[in-house]
């Protein structure tokens, strides 16, 4: 017991006396580091962002939700098109009859325009997400030029159909009827549904490209500039994917919707004439 | 919560056949850091860094056939040691001057760019002389032709101390010891160098 | 240095004054942390700005620039006060304290506290840290001897370090940070207008002397000059060399200067440049030896300017000398680039050309070694004789065998040396000398007591008393045969001492009998030669408290001052400040190196350090209109003025306007990137803070007074 | 199997930038890419403190779970290398970074970015070793030579230490001690946790 009692006594009283010198003043210095926590925090805010907020969120995302959610888009929406197709079937009209000069050329070439473009946007970014399967590279490099042009291209466009179509895009109260019945397509009945120029199917669809695309188009700058700092980067990215899918839902939905559910829609767009008939049932608030 | 899902996750991300992609790179990856950490750590550990040092890890170089020249900093006077790998009469790395006894490998960042002295494209190529306000090359006959010429007539008509001698504290000490010693057989104490600012 | 970077090692407690050595020496702050962590040794920095050094200090005092005499002097009357100086160190090796104490006496922490600026509570705090954490290495830089008492400064620095007893011991001694990486070699080398190489001075004896290492005939030199009374004369120096071109101030020489050689000199670091600037072009002949084009290439536009292309030093070899004395050898790394040719080429053809070569390279036939070798022979007086060029190639070869903390090598080729055998290393078999003045070691192992050089007794004028200057009875090296202090060493060689005898018989006849062939006596605190005999305070010549000058006014006009005329007193003008508010103070910057062609020249350090700028603070800065990163101009009293970006930062006061010294290419704010040879124009460009610094030199060594200006600043 | 840490020692670093020249200067970085960097915290004020940051090589680094192209990987001693030839230079692995890491030379057509380039701890990348490719591409492969990279072997003040976990570990612990207190090192919860 001795044996710790004086060597235990010794050492505290050189503690002491440590204490006492260094109260004292007599070692005037103030040596030891002071903690680092607050200094750690300030670099972390100078430069690396709020890496806790919003890199592990994008990091999540980026590995997991991402990727999925677009397969799931570009499997699932696909899926459930070829069901209805199968079970309900196309509308189909009559396109006799009396035709209706719905589309000038100048929204037509626009239309195809921001089309094409946007196609070309789906394609390429889908080639960025998934750019492990086509190896990278050369390919990836390329899908990133061809997405900033399409993206210049479509928002152009998509810019000019704003103007052009803004006051038939406008909502209206029938919309809503409109989407409760899910604008009639889930059955084979052809009878009227409430609609003007455009269903609420299509207004959605527009404001999507529209709003969406302009939101779309400010955070691909930044993605692509790599301006503002890096917590807008994360944001951006995140944003510019949920969006993105999203975008992509309603794109396949729209080339469905126009190529097949509704036989002859694509022909309206090409040559601008739609049929009396036809505008009868899905557009009966058409006052042309 | 996220932090943890990454965590979980990122064993997945790092597949073990991405490491294989070369399988030089799996060798390599064997080989334990030696000369290395010990260097770095100051004089408590040199003891460990020496002995470590003798590990075959240093076995293959990069350049095999370059020699190495021992040289001293040109920026400050701490007099940092300077190991520049040469081939071909090519310098063509600098490298960590381990050893130096009171640099130890370290280096500012003006060390750390010893090389561009010798690679700086800023360097000059020819002797150079001014005509009519314009810069132009020649020759180091010409340009020492006419320099020395201009010297002595000024010495002779004006004297010696109408030259003034701004030495170098750059130059070596040999050299330095020449600029004095020009002065002094010019016939001038005008000679000075930046010790004295 | 009198210790060495690695000594530093085993500070207890290190005073920085007017150094930044964290930007300026940052190699050198391994050992200097090293001593933080590990004997928790306080580090005291005392700058007028919080430096990167600070930053790492435990105690950091801010200094109004050009006080730091008063302060030191202010520390050495409290530890006096206090009981706390080393009563038996000063009673055995120092001379003329009383008169220094009493001189000190009159600076009390108070006083310190009205003229410094700092609180007298830190004063006193500072004295007991030192007090307490012995021994201190104090190093000091250009911040504590660019000023016109820069000389009185820097022997207040010393006085401390006597009183305290640091001297000649490990951990402590005078640790001046040099600049230059061989401004140590150089300056040993007297590349300087008052001195021949090795510091013996320009008297005749001196000439003979070296007449006789060079072998030749001592009449021949003085054929060479204009009259003999010019070889006794000290020179212009480099600071104000222009005044002989301008004929502005009165000269005394018989001629203006006409011609220029600028070898190895970036010119931006000269005060005053806009002045140097009008002196290149009234030149008949300049010569600029550079790698790089300098500024003065691009400010001299007449046609009598040419530039010759000198190799780097990595293209050839020589030796040079660190700051901590250590001789080192640099290889040829690589054969000169381009066109370009080695000093010693240039040097050759051009004295060929001028026709004394048989005489100049008589015994000089292997370049550079016999040059190392003739240095061997006759530069005795600071010990150049040991450090033969294979004795130094030996030590490049062995680096790993030598202790980092004693740089003392441990067996293999070098045993027993110190690393570059730091001066003075007596003969082939002298280890070197790693601390100066350190009485433990024996003579032969690398000891010394002080130097005897100004004889063996003096009456004070300040007090009458006689002392005898030789060190007291039983202050001697191991081994030395007298047990106290003796005088130097002469006669040996009839007709000679220690220093004149090239046989050097008197050199090894003293490291035999175990004694220092300069004598063993007291370091001195009074300098009878220099115009202050003790240090005192005097206000800058420019001084921001014009209610200092009565008290504390500066000196005298100098008429014949390196031969020209140089104002003091008729330059110190109170109602100066009104007009120029602000003190101007220049520094370092770690990315950029001396003026900055070099590293100006360098893609990467041009990235890292890519504008001129000046250091404001806030407070100073809003109060004047200006926003962090506008354009300002800043004007000196001489008319000099600079175009820069503010940048506001609390690293200074709001009186204090900071500025990198290592800019040029711009001039008054108009960029001179057009007049640098095509493609050779550094990569950064901006106005030389120089512009801007103010007159003033100092008394005794002329050195220009860049850190204590005033400027004025306004909207650009 | 020792496992590669950086480790950059607060109380040290002195912002000489003398690792991110040397990094540049021994790798021939371009202007611009900076794969090393100081950063300085309170300047000019009591309390300033730098450190030196780089890729840390992450256990689990984010930037590898993110990458579209999977062309960075991790070596069995902890090392993140990446295939500058797979890159497309989305960015997306600096979005992860938590260090800011990942650089991106401009200069490509359109001002795109090019391929990324971080720190490769000095050893190379996935080419040939000491090829003239993979000198090209990466820079030098110091650690197939057995040395420390260049930014660590250069420190000025030793305040940057690389090499094996355990003896930077040992070295830092080392002088933690020797200053009385047991301060963390900046980013290594963050890049060396363990689960």
């Amino acid at each position: 017991m001795k044996k710790i009692i004086l060597p235990g006594c010794i050492l505290f009283l050189a503690m002491s006396g440590l204490a006492l010198a260094r109260v004292s003043g007599l070692f005037p210095t103030a040596i030891g580091p002071e903690p680092l926590t607050a200094t750690y925090q300030q670099i972390n805010a100078v430069f690396t962002g709020d890496w806790q907020q919003y890199g592990q969120l994008f990091t999540n995302l980026q590995q997991f939700l991402f990727p999925r959610l677009f397969l799931l888009v570009i499997t699932i929406v696909p899926v459930i098109f070829f069901l209805h197709y199968i079970a309900i079937g196309p509308m189909v009209f009559d396109h006799g009859g009396k035709q209706v000069y719905c589309y000038n050329l100048f929204v037509r070439v626009v239309h195809w325009c921001a089309a094409l473009s946007f196609s070309l946007l789906v394609l390429t970014g889908l080639l960025i997400l998934f750019a492990s399967l086509f190896a990278g590279g050369a390919i990836g490099i390329m899908a990133r030029s061809v997405h900033l042009f399409s993206a210049l291209t479509f928002t152009g466009s998509a810019f000019l159909l704003l103007l052009v179509w803004i006051k038939d895009m406008l909502p209206a109260l029938y919309d809503i009827k409109w989407m409760i019945i899910m604008g009639g397509y889930l059955t084979k009945e052809k009878k009227p549904v409430p609609a003007g120029k455009f269903n609420a199917g299509q207004k959605m669809w527009f404001w999507l490209a529209t709003l969406g695309g302009a939101v779309m188009a400010v955070t691909g700058y930044f993605l692509y500039s790599f301006s503002g700092n890096i917590d807008t980067l994360r944001l951006s990215a995140i944003i510019h994917s949920f969006l993105g899918a999203a975008m992509l839902a309603m794109f396949l939905i729209h080339v469905y919707m126009s190529m097949a559910a509704i036989k002859g829609a694509l022909g309206s767009m090409i040559s601008g004439y739609k049929a009396e008939s036809e505008l009868k049932i899905l557009h009966p608030e058409f006052k042309y | 919560m996220a932090q943890r899902k990454i965590r979980s996750s990122l064993s997945v991300g790092t597949k073990t056949s991405r490491v294989t992609l070369n399988p030089k790179v799996a060798r390599r990856s064997f080989l334990k850091l030696s000369a290395a950490t010990a260097a770095l750590t100051g004089a408590v550990m040199t003891t460990k860094m020496t002995a470590k040092a003798a590990t075959p890890a240093a076995a293959k170089a990069a350049y095999p056939e370059s020699k190495m020249v021992r040289s001293i900093c040109t920026h400050c006077a701490v007099g940092c040691g300077i190991e520049a790998e040469v081939r071909n009469g090519v310098w063509i790395r600098q490298e960590v001057a381990q050893d130096h006894p009171v640099s130890r490998g370290g280096y500012c960042c003006k060390g750390a760019s010893a090389i561009d002295m010798v690679t700086s494209e800023k360097r000059l190529k020819s002797p150079m002389k001014r005509v009519n306000g314009k810069w132009q090359k020649i020759s180091w006959d010409t340009a020492m032709g006419e320099i020395a010429a201009k010297l002595t007539a000024i010495r002779d008509n004006d004297g010696p101390d109408a030259l003034h001698l701004n030495g170098s504290a750059k130059v070596s000490t040999e050299m330095a010891y020449l600029q004095r010693k020009f002065a002094a057989f010019w016939g001038s104490n005008n000679v000075d160098h930046q010790a004295r600012i | 240095m009198t210790n060495s970077l690695n000594d530093m090692r085993r500070a207890q407690s290190m005073i920085f004054i007017g150094s930044n050595a964290a930007e300026a020496h940052p190699v050198a702050m391994q050992h200097i942390l090293h001593a933080k962590e590990v004997n928790n040794a306080p580090i005291i920095v005392v700058d007028p700005r919080f430096t990167k050094l600070a930053a790492k200090a435990s105690e950091f005092v801010r200094i109004r620039p050009g006080t730091d005499c008063i302060f030191i002097m202010g520390l050495i009357n409290e530890i006096i006060q206090k009981g706390w100086e080393d009563k038996e160190f000063i009673r055995t090796r120092v001379a003329g304290f009383p008169e220094m104490a009493e001189v000190a006496a009159k600076y009390s922490p108070e006083e310190v506290e009205n003229v410094t600026g700092i609180p007298a509570a830190q004063t006193r705090k500072v004295a007991k840290i030192l007090a307490t954490n012995r021994p201190t290495s104090l190093t000091w830089c250009m911040g504590g001897t660019q000023h016109h008492i820069g000389s009185s400064i820097t022997r207040a620095f010393c006085i401390l370090q006597l009183v305290l007893g640091n001297m000649g011991k490990s951990g402590g001694g005078t640790n001046i940070f040099r600049g230059h990486d061989n401004v140590q070699g150089a300056t040993d080398m007297c590349v300087l207008s008052h001195t021949l190489p090795g510091y013996y001075g320009l008297k005749d004896g001196s000439w003979k002397h070296w007449c006789r290492v060079w072998d030749v005939d001592y009449d021949y030199i003085v054929s060479r000059f204009k009259e003999k009374k010019w070889m006794n004369a000290k020179g212009f120096t480099l600071a104000r060399w222009y005044e002989g071109v301008l004929g502005e101030e009165k000269i005394e020489q018989y001629t203006p200067i006409k011609a220029m050689i600028q070898w190895g000199c970036g010119s931006n670091s000269n005060s005053q440049y806009n002045r140097v600037v009008k002196a290149y072009n009234k030149l008949d002949l300049f010569v600029i030896v550079d790698p790089f084009p300098t500024m003065a290439a691009a400010t001299c536009t007449s046609d009598n300017v040419y530039i010759l292309p000198c190799s780097s030093q990595y293209e050839t070899s020589g030796s040079v000398t660190s700051t901590s004395r250590q001789i080192q050898w640099r290889h040829k790394i690589v054969e000169p680039i381009n066109d370009c040719r080695d000093d010693y080429t240039i040097m050759q053809d051009l004295v060929e050309r001028l026709g004394f070569a048989n005489e100049f390279y008589k015994n000089i036939k292997e370049i550079p070694e016999d040059i190392t070798r003739e240095i061997n022979k006759g530069t005795l007086t600071i010990g150049y004789n040991g450090q033969t060029p294979e004795r130094i190639k030996k030590h490049m070869e062995n680096w790993h065998t030598f202790d980092i903390e004693t740089l003392q090598a441990k067996g293999g080729p070098c045993d027993g040396d110190y690393y570059g055998m730091p001066w003075p290393c007596w003969t082939e078999e002298h280890p070197g000398t790693p601390i100066l003045y350190d009485v433990s070691k024996p003579v032969a192992e690398g000891g010394l007591p002080f130097r005897n050089r100004f004889g063996l007794e003096k009456i004070y004028d300040q007090s009458g008393r006689t002392e005898n200057l030789l060190a007291a009875e039983g202050v001697y090296n191991p081994g030395s045969e007298v047990k106290g202090g003796y005088p130097e060493f002469k006669d040996v060689v009839p007709g000679t001492n220690w220093k004149t005898d090239l046989s050097q018989k008197t050199l090894k006849e003293a490291i035999r009998r175990g004694m220092a062939p300069f004598g063993n006596a007291r370091a001195r605190c009074v300098v009878w030669t220099f115009p202050d005999q003790i240090p005192i305070h005097r206000e800058p010549l420019h001084s921001p408290r014009p209610d200092l000058i009565a008290k504390y006014p500066t000196y005298e006009d100098q008429p014949n001052h390196f031969r020209v005329f140089t104002r003091y007193k008729s330059e110190q003008n109170p109602d100066l400040v009104k007009k120029f508010p602000f003190v101007l103070t220049t520094g370092r910057m770690v990315e950029h190196m001396g003026a900055g062609a070099e590293t100006r020249s360098n893609k990467y350090l041009s990235e890292l350090q890519p504008e001129m700028y000046a250091e404001v603070n806030p407070v100073t800065g809003h109060n004047l209109g200006v926003r962090d990163g506008d354009m300002i101009w800043i004007e000196s009293p001489e008319g000099g003025k600079v175009k820069v970006k503010a940048f506001f930062t609390e690293r200074v006061d709001e009186k204090t306007i900071f500025m990198p010294y290592h800019f040029g290419g711009t001039l008054m704010g108009e960029s001179l990137a057009g007049n640098y040879p095509e493609g050779h124009a550094p990569y950064v460009v901006g106005d030389s803070a120089n512009v801007c610094t103010n007159y003033g030199y100092d008394i005794v060594t002329q050195i220009q007074a860049t850190k204590d200006g005033l400027c004025k600043i306004s909207r650009a | 199997m020792g496992r590669m840490k950086f480790l950059c020692d607060i109380e040290r670093c002195i912002d000489c930038s003398g690792c991110v020249v040397a990094c540049k200067e021994g790798n021939h970085i371009p202007v611009g890419v900076n794969r090393r960097r100081v950063i300085t915290i309170g300047q000019g004020k009591p309390g300033e403190k730098s450190i030196s940051v780089s890729c840390m090589h992450c256990a689990d680094a984010p930037c590898i779970a993110v990458c579209p192209v999977d062309c960075i990987y991790q070596r069995d001693d902890g090392i993140v290398l990446h295939d500058k030839e797979a890159c497309i230079g989305c960015g997306y692995c600096f979005m992860a970074c938590p260090f800011g890491a990942p650089q991106f030379p401009s200069g490509q057509v359109f001002g795109a970015r090019g391929a990324m380039d971080k720190c490769t701890f000095c050893a190379g990348g996935p080419e040939e070793t000491f090829s003239a490719k993979e000198v090209r591409l990466y820079g030098q492969n110091r650690i197939a030579e057995g040395k420390v990279p260049l930014c660590a072997g250069m420190c000025a003040t030793k305040s940057l230490l690389a090499g094996d976990a355990d003896e930077v570990a040992d070295v830092y612990r080392e002088r933690v001690f020797k200053r009385g207190s047991g301060a963390n090192a900046w980013g290594w919860n963050k890049a060396y946790k363990k689960e």
